[in-house]
């Protein structure tokens, strides 16, 4: 790539290595970023993506260096100079914004002080500070007022974190601004509005931006370059429609298959459910205490069926399938399993239907016993509900192998199974007592997108032997592939319910217009050659 | 440290004993004790150091003293109390330095023939301390409040058989005594400091006596300040002008301000601390032998020690020497079984009791005891080397096949009944008294602290009876030996040994002697020292 | 962001890998830890062997009091003239004694209160925590010496005072460790198949407050050898003539100047025990927060 | 906020009162009754008698514990039995020592062991890093009544001889300095370990992280950014140490002579003076749960979240609950480190 007075970013066979072991954390990257352009650097958990995007301004975090490269911005080598050198260009010629703001803004602070000192030139008065930052603070559409200055971190929502945090970075009219994966753990609509935030911004600036994402979608959406990192390497770079268009590394066509697209129309009829659903429900509210957080709740699902409860985090999904589970005791109205009513606590269901309805939860880290063998956190749920197997291994193995997982993992511990692997053994453990009904809350919210792809295909061939699924998500793209009918649920209300074909295709409810709109569409032209 | 200062408890009462000259320079001389031998004796006679010479300030360090501090005449309690006490007031008679009686204020103090009525004769020319002069009329007004029904202070139950209301004035310098039974042992209490003279209209606040001081200040558990008293009725006395006494219940502090010369004498050094002082050269310290004892107590009531043979093999069991020297670091003389040391008609032809193993065995064995005996030891921290002597009496005792289980009950609630006094197996603590008087307080049936439930024994009860009836010394004396014979034999006491008393001192005081009355300093005699200027 | 910069190369190891070392393992790889097991080691040797090959009786009498250099004897005699090294080997192994039991009892105690308040939450959490309060408003040794001062110092009396002081203190940190675990989603698939309370608080909440657990038991079994001595230095614990270390200073202190080793041994003992017990504690302790944080050191 | 405090405060008073209620139950259990202990060795029946009548011995338990709370709100704690003076009076003196030896431990401890801290925690796993972990290691280990008498082996009469080991009321000011050492001694540890721990947690946090991604000088860095989220948890812990003197002070008392409360609680067990010791523990319960509010309201204060909007705080334990163990072995004295164990 030549380098020309446009470039603003230039990096060369940078390395960095953790301490004590000496491994190679990133190895020879080398990229180069446009004025006013946007690089998309995308990787999964675990590929260096984060350091990378660390020393860009030449930051390395405890136990780490830069051992090799240099990493040029705005003409200058941050990799050689000194402390005191690179901290007068850090917020000037390159800022970051975190991940979480949440915690990336300083709790015992008030915005003023900490958007202010970003400036952190002292030839300035106070009160020219201050514009600026009020300046900064409309172009992201927050409000400028005193006493909006005056709040602390905690006092925002987590939209608006993200944009003091965008804010925050502008301040300075950086030359080149960092992004380390600003929208996870926003909506879809936040993201939205983020997204296009960042767009704005970058674009009036002319600044530079490198977006660090696993998620290929958003930065198809966003980047004008997209740059892969694989395990440190950056393994495939070039400008996104042309990524999009043929992937060169493998790494690359995996990532981009596995990302869920969001189908509007394609979908073949849902027949219609049959009157005596396996599970009904009617009428249902459910609180904490005084706050109610569902009402009027009306879901059924049919044998074989797999039906998705689609929200926004806060939207009630979650309590509503541990109501389901038995989990979540505070709530009124029918709920009826194969015609019998279920019980709220779940220790007052019958084994029979504890048997029947299987709960697999979002996180994985957590949901199995670090303590006990995958051969025992299986088991214990079978014993408990059917009794002591004449063949405890026949047991495992078949749950495990109906998990898609070899037989020999029965003997290791959580710690020793990735992530998506723990999410099998999770699986392996809900279908070992052979249920009808299995409630899966998030389940692949926890994973790179990879793994999510596998788990849903999993999922698939279980719907396809007879289990009926209630699917919580917020991803609405893995609902228009996964389910057959969808609940769309909005502040604790079901807005929308119907089949998955209509309800994408000619959504009613404006809140999920908005939803398929806010998502970021992306078709990578080699998928859909496919 | 036990919180308990190392001085008999204020509880009870502690009285010296009256003894011969005669088995003072006696005793003196037989165990004239290295210590007294380097500090007592050689230059705190005075003579030896030329002139006694006059004025400063004697600065004291007292043990004990608390919040509870008093200069009432007639109600001290606590040592620093006694102390201020001698300093202040004086009685009729007092003791001499080994426990004889003379008279202080007192010109002649004279019986009749059954010593039913007593006559004083003051001195002449006496004044208080506020230059009033000492009437007959305020010796009748002590002895009243002393034993006033209403408020009975300490000495009201040595006086006793004092006819209080035929106790009168026939004029400006004689009292007439009265008393309801034959009465041979008043001198005794009326020698007691806690019995001294007060002026009429006596007033604690205002603590006017006619001892050798006069008060100045007085702050309660902290110090004291007193000023020579010009009108003292001892020619020449005292020797220096003013005289501070400082509360000193900690041991280690107490010795700490001698050797660093913040003040000129101590009383009571722990035998721990006597080595420090020992180094120190400008230091030395006093050892006095006292008639003071620590018996161990046998209920004859109860057993095992209803059986004589019992409480006879365990008074075999002792190494009387070995309790000296573990129990009192060997500052002490070892007894035998017979209190009273000082007394005239101390028995000192009884063979003296030596550790027999065999004979105690043979004597357990007889009373049935053969295959090991078991007992209780109640012990305390009511004086120092109470707790010693017991852990090396239990040591003993295990070689002669008895097991002594310690049972440790709090100082202040010891002669609590709801802790089981008096005990199966006990001990306590006595200073010196003489024969008849410490039967009177303990081993008569009825006697405040009789503690070994002695005192059935018609033989010796009615000895003692008549010994109380008999004014005559010799005639009294042998009636006591007879008495002394039986409890010797038989009594519940172990009498193992007597406390040497340690108190140390500048070398730039004199004037100092050892008293065998128990009391710290030559019984707190400041009107006799004096410092090298 | 996943653990402090994700090493690809690592992770892909730790994946696949073998199972982490245990705590104690782990624990063992600091040096603090081989260094306190050492000290802890010796002094607990003396104390037990000490009876074994002490040169007399621990009452018999072989000096005079306070007296040193005394034929037949190495440290002396104390304040009875008793053999001071006797008496000293033979004072140690009542103070572990009493402190180990005092630790055990007091850390179970509080393990099932900590457990079971963390995990039923509601009235019983509260009632629980309000007793703890309660407690702990009484400073240990002061707590002690109000029982000792009124039933009168008995050994069941000391082991069971230091215990109660424990239990609110341990209960604290394993409800809340407790409290950590419940928040995992394990538990509730416990829940969710409707496994007993009593099983869920056995099988999946015990084993997984394992390693706070070892770290109290460390603790208090500090804090009990530092109280049980505190105790017979102030004359409250062990009383004459038993050899105890904590008894002989008290005993023999006022003597310092003059003979010093009935002292300075038992103290110098108890420091070595303590520091001993406290830096193995401490390796549990690092070893504990790095299991439970997911990484090694 | 005030609404939290006032909880706070009102549960502490609770407390109090609980407290009060087993003092008193327990002086209950005493053999013998009050009369009997007065009088000792010279109670006679009438005098008994008398002296139950004058005490009201004969109402019922319930009856005689409210007239003694009674008393006890208007500052009257009773007669003591061994020297017969109203308890307050008496423990006037000994308050003021033990309250100048518990200032003299805490004046010396605080700033150094916070110094110390930090420095730690900035130089971490560096030699003195090491070195200061190891030493608050041990000397939290030791009791204190140990390391007291290895400082007056080494410093005292003993040894160097540099200063007393014994309190007398002629003694200068060089009496205090062993005594104040050894309590600072032990109170230093937790404090160290605390702002060591507390200051690694905050330097790691992504706020400070950005705060250099900003290109902030690292002073700024440091006390702007780190230092107010450090106060916190720090100031619990001194708060609870200085809880902790209140307890700690009756062993180095007793040790050095000390005519301050702890002396007067080993003399009133001495000599079973009932009230005495019940006021004494009901004094230290109290300054002991005072200081912990204290610290609680301290931990709320430092906690932006709570002084702004009265939700419930979260953070301050944070860096406590993280290195928990490796305080926890630190904080012998009054397992302060652990500030959880006295907040709720």
């Amino acid at each position: 790539m030549t380098r020309n007075e446009h470039t603003v970013l230039e990096v060369d066979d940078l390395t960095v290595i953790g301490r004590p072991s000496a491994v190679e954390i990133i190895s020879d990257v080398s990229i180069t970023v446009r004025r006013g352009e946007i690089l998309g650097l995308v990787g999964e958990s675990g590929s260096g993506k984060t350091t990378l995007g660390l020393s860009l301004l030449a930051h390395c975090k405890r136990a780490t260096e830069i051992v090799r490269g240099h990493v040029e911005v705005g003409g200058k080598d941050l990799a050689s100079l000194s402390e005191q050198q690179v901290r007068q260009l850090r917020g000037r010629a390159v800022a970051y914004i975190p991940q979480s703001p949440a915690s990336a803004l300083n709790p015992a602070l008030r915005l003023r002080t900490q958007l202010g000192e970003a400036l952190h030139d002292d030839t300035l008065p106070r009160a020219k500070v201050l514009d600026r930052v009020r300046e900064v603070l409309r172009e992201v559409a927050l409000p400028d007022d005193d006493r909006f200055l005056n709040r602390y971190p905690h006092q925002l929502s987590g939209g608006q974190q993200q944009r003091v945090a965008i804010a925050m970075a502008f301040v300075g009219r950086p030359e080149l601004i960092v992004l380390d994966e600003p929208t996870t753990g926003l909506d879809v609509t936040t993201q939205a509005h983020v997204l296009e935030t960042i767009r704005r911004m970058t674009r009036e600036y002319g600044t530079a931006g490198v977006y660090i994402s696993h998620d290929m979608a958003v930065v198809a959406d966003l980047a004008d370059e997209i740059a892969v990192m694989y395990r440190g390497e950056l393994v495939e770079r070039g400008r996104t429609d042309a990524v999009l268009a043929e992937p060169g590394h493998e790494y690359t066509r995996r990532l981009l298959s596995a990302v869920p697209l969001l189908r509007t129309e394609g979908h073949e009829e849902a027949e219609e459910p049959e009157e005596a659903p396996l599970l009904r429900i009617s009428g249902l509210a459910a609180g904490y205490g005084r706050t109610q957080v569902l009402e009027g709740i009306d879901v059924s699902v049919s044998r074989g069926e797999c039906v998705a409860l689609l929200g926004e985090s806060g939207s009630g999904k979650t309590t509503l399938s541990r109501s389901v589970a038995g989990l979540h005791h505070q709530f009124t109205g029918e709920a009826l399993f194969d015609g019998e009513p279920l019980a709220r606590s779940s220790y007052r269901r019958t084994a029979e239907q504890r048997r029947r309805v299987q709960y697999v939860f979002q996180n994985p880290y957590e949901a199995l016993n670090p303590r006990k063998r995958v051969r025992d956190q299986i088991l214990g749920p079978y014993r408990h509900l059917m009794g002591r197997p004449q063949d405890p291994d026949a047991v495992v193995a078949e749950a495990l192998e109906r998990a898609a997982l070899p037989a020999a993992y029965a003997d290791r511990f959580p710690e020793q199974l990735s992530g998506g692997e723990r999410q099998r053994v999770c699986i392996a453990r809900a279908v070992a007592t052979k249920p009808d009904l299995m409630v899966c809350d998030e389940i692949t919210s926890a994973l790179d997108v990879s793994v999510q792809a596998e788990i849903v295909t999993l999922l698939r061939n279980l719907q396809d032997e007879g289990m009926a699924l209630l699917f919580v998500t917020h991803n609405i793209a893995l609902v228009s592939n996964i389910a057959q009918r969808v609940a769309v649920l909005n502040k604790g209300r079901i807005v929308e319910y119907g089949p998955v074909g209509r309800v994408m295709s000619e959504p009613r409810h404006e809140y999920t217009r908005a939803l398929i709109a806010d998502t970021p569409d992306f078709q990578p032209s080699f998928a859909t050659a496919e | 440290m036990s919180s308990l200062p190392e001085e008999p408890t204020p509880a009870r009462p502690h009285a010296p004993s009256r003894r011969s000259l005669l088995k003072a320079s006696a005793a003196g001389a037989a165990i004239a004790p290295v210590l007294a031998a380097c500090g007592g004796d050689s230059d705190t006679g005075g003579s030896a150091s030329g002139e006694p010479q006059r004025g400063g300030r004697l600065r004291v360090g007292i043990a004990g003293g608390g919040a509870s501090d008093t200069l009432d005449a007639h109600d001290p309690t606590d040592n620093v109390d006694i102390a201020r006490n001698h300093a202040l007031y004086a009685a009729l008679v007092t003791f001499t330095k080994d426990g004889a009686i003379e008279m202080d204020l007192a010109e002649s103090l004279e019986p009749n023939d059954d010593a039913t009525e007593w006559t004083v004769v003051l001195k002449e020319g006496l004044t208080f301390h506020d230059d009033s002069p000492v009437t007959a009329d305020d010796v009748v007004f002590s002895l009243r409040r002393i034993m006033d029904e209403e408020n009975p202070m300490r000495g009201a139950g040595d006086l006793e058989s004092v006819d209080i209301e035929g106790v009168e004035a026939t004029d400006e310098r004689t009292v007439v005594i009265p008393c309801t039974e034959p009465f041979v042992t008043l001198p005794e209490a009326l020698a007691e400091y806690y019995n001294c003279v007060v002026p009429q209209g006596y007033d604690p606040e205002n603590p006017i006596g006619c001892g050798p001081f006069k008060h100045a200040e007085f702050t309660a558990g902290q110090y004291s300040l007193f000023e020579r008293h010009e009108g003292y009725h001892v020619e020449g006395l005292p020797y220096v002008d003013e005289l501070e006494i400082i509360d000193f219940p900690e041991d280690d502090a107490r010795v700490n301000a001698l050797t660093s010369l913040s003040v000129d004498v101590i009383s009571q050094v722990p035998h721990a601390q006597v080595a420090i002082i020992e180094g120190n050269i400008d230091v030395e310290v006093m050892e006095s032998e006292t008639g003071m004892w620590l018996p161990f107590t046998m209920r004859v009531d109860q057993a095992p020690f209803d059986d004589v043979r019992v409480r006879q093999a365990f008074r075999l069991i002792v190494d009387r020497q070995q309790m000296v020297d573990q129990a009192l670091a060997g500052y002490g003389q070892i007894g035998n079984d017979m209190y009273a040391r000082m007394d005239p008609s101390y028995p000192e032809d009884f063979p003296q009791r030596e550790q027999d193993l065999e004979e105690a065995r043979r004597l357990l064995s007889e009373a049935g005891h053969g295959d090991g005996l078991e007992v209780e030891l109640v012990t305390g921290d009511i004086n120092a080397g109470i707790v010693a002597a017991a852990e090396v009496f239990q040591e003993q005792a295990r070689e002669a096949g008895v097991t002594v289980n310690l049972r440790r009950v709090n100082a202040s609630d010891y002669w609590n009944a709801e802790e089981g006094f008096p005990y199966a197996f006990g001990q306590d603590f006595w200073s010196a008294r003489n024969y008849l008087t410490q039967t009177s307080q303990g081993s008569v049936v009825g006697a405040p602290y009789n503690e070994t439930m002695w005192g059935e024994d018609e033989e010796w009860v009615e000895l003692v009876e008549q010994a109380r009836q008999t004014p005559d010394d010799d005639e009294r004396n042998e009636l006591i030996k007879q008495a002394q014979k039986i409890e010797y034999e038989e009594g519940g006491y172990i009498v193992w040994g007597f406390v040497n008393l340690l108190d140390a001192h500048s070398r730039r005081i004199h004037g100092l002697e050892p008293s065998v009355s128990g009391h710290p300093l030559g019984s707190y005699s400041f009107h006799t020292m004096w410092k090298e200027q | 962001m996943s653990g402090p910069m994700t090493d690809p190369k690592v992770e892909k190891v730790a994946k696949t890998a073998k199972r982490r070392p245990g705590l104690f393992r782990t624990a063992w790889g600091f040096g603090r830890t081989k260094v306190g097991t050492v000290l802890a080691g010796i002094i607990v040797l003396v104390a037990v062997a000490g009876p074994f090959v002490a040169p007399y009786e621990p009452t018999e009498f072989v000096a005079m009091p306070y007296e040193t250099g005394v034929g037949g004897t190495v440290f002396g005699g104390d304040n009875l003239g008793r053999d001071v090294l006797t008496r000293f080997l033979w004072g140690g192994w009542t103070l572990l004694l009493l402190a180990a039991s005092a630790a055990g009892i007091g850390v179970a105690v509080g393990t099932v209160v900590g457990i079971v308040a963390g995990y039923r939450r509601g009235w019983l959490d509260d009632v629980l925590m309000r007793f703890n309060d309660v407690l702990l408003a009484f400073p240990q040794l002061i707590a002690a010496l109000l029982v000792m001062s009124i039933i009168g110092p008995k050994v069941w009396l000391i082991v069971a005072v230091i215990a109660v002081s424990h239990v609110p203190r341990v209960a604290r940190v394993i409800r809340e460790a407790t409290r950590k675990v419940i928040e995992q989603d394990f538990v509730k698939a416990a829940e969710a198949i409707g496994l007993p309370r009593w099983r869920i608080m056995a099988v999946e909440i015990l084993p997984n407050v394992t390693s706070p657990l070892l770290v109290e038991l460390g603790l208090r079994l500090t804090y009990s050898i530092g109280v049980v001595a505190v105790l017979g230095f102030l004359g409250m614990g062990l009383q004459p003539p038993t050899a105890d270390w904590g008894l002989m200073i008290n005993e023999t202190r006022q003597g310092m100047a003059v003979q010093p080793w009935p002292v300075v041994l038992p103290v110098t003992a108890i420091a070595v025990l303590t520091i001993g017990a406290n830096l193995i504690t401490d390796g549990l302790s690092r070893a504990a927060i790095g299991i439970d944080r997911g990484v090694e050191k | 906020m005030t609404r939290l405090i006032a909880v706070r405060l009102l549960f502490g008073v609770l407390t109090l009162w609980a407290v009060s209620v087993v003092v008193f139950a327990a002086t209950q259990a005493l053999p013998g009754d009050a009369a009997q202990l007065i009088l000792g060795r010279d109670a006679t029946p009438e005098r008994l008698e008398a002296l139950r009548d004058q005490l009201n011995l004969h109402q019922p338990v319930a009856v005689q514990y409210t007239q003694w709370l009674q008393g006890l709100l208007q500052g009257d704690l009773g007669t003591s039995f061994s020297n017969r003076q109203p308890v307050s009076e008496y423990l006037e003196s000994p308050l003021g020592n033990s309250l100048v030896l518990m200032g003299l431990a805490a004046l010396v401890a605080t700033p150094v062991s916070l110094l110390i801290g930090a420095f730690s925690a900035l130089r971490r796993d560096r030699g003195f890093d090491h070195t200061a972990s190891l030493g608050t290691l041990v000397l939290a280990s030791v009791p204190e009544f140990v390391v007291g008498i290895l400082l007056i082996l080494a410093l005292g009469p003993g040894g160097a001889n540099l200063f007393p080991s014994v309190y007398s009321r002629e003694g200068g000011p060089e009496q205090w300095i062993l005594p104040a050492l050894t309590l600072a001694l032990a109170v230093a540890p937790p404090i160290v370990r605390m702002m060591r721990a507390t200051m690694i947690e905050v330097l790691e946090s992504e706020y400070v992280q950005q705060a250099r991604l900003k290109g902030l000088d690292e002073r700024v860095v440091l006390w702007r950014h780190a230092a107010p989220n450090a106060i916190g948890p720090v100031a619990q812990v001194i708060a609870l140490q200085l809880a902790w003197l209140a307890g700690g002070v009756v062993a180095v008392e007793f040790l050095f002579n000390i005519p301050g409360i702890g002396k007067v609680l080993m003399d009133g067990i001495a000599n079973r003076d009932v009230p005495l010791i019940q006021a004494v523990v009901l004094l230290i319960a109290g300054i002991y749960i005072l200081v912990n509010l204290l610290a609680d309201v301290i931990g709320l204060a430092a906690n932006p979240k709570v002084r702004v909007s009265g939700n419930r705080p979260s953070a301050p334990g944070s860096a406590t609950a993280k290195d928990r163990g490796e305080d926890g072995a630190a904080g012998t004295p009054a397992d302060a480190p652990k500030a959880k164990d006295v907040r709720r």
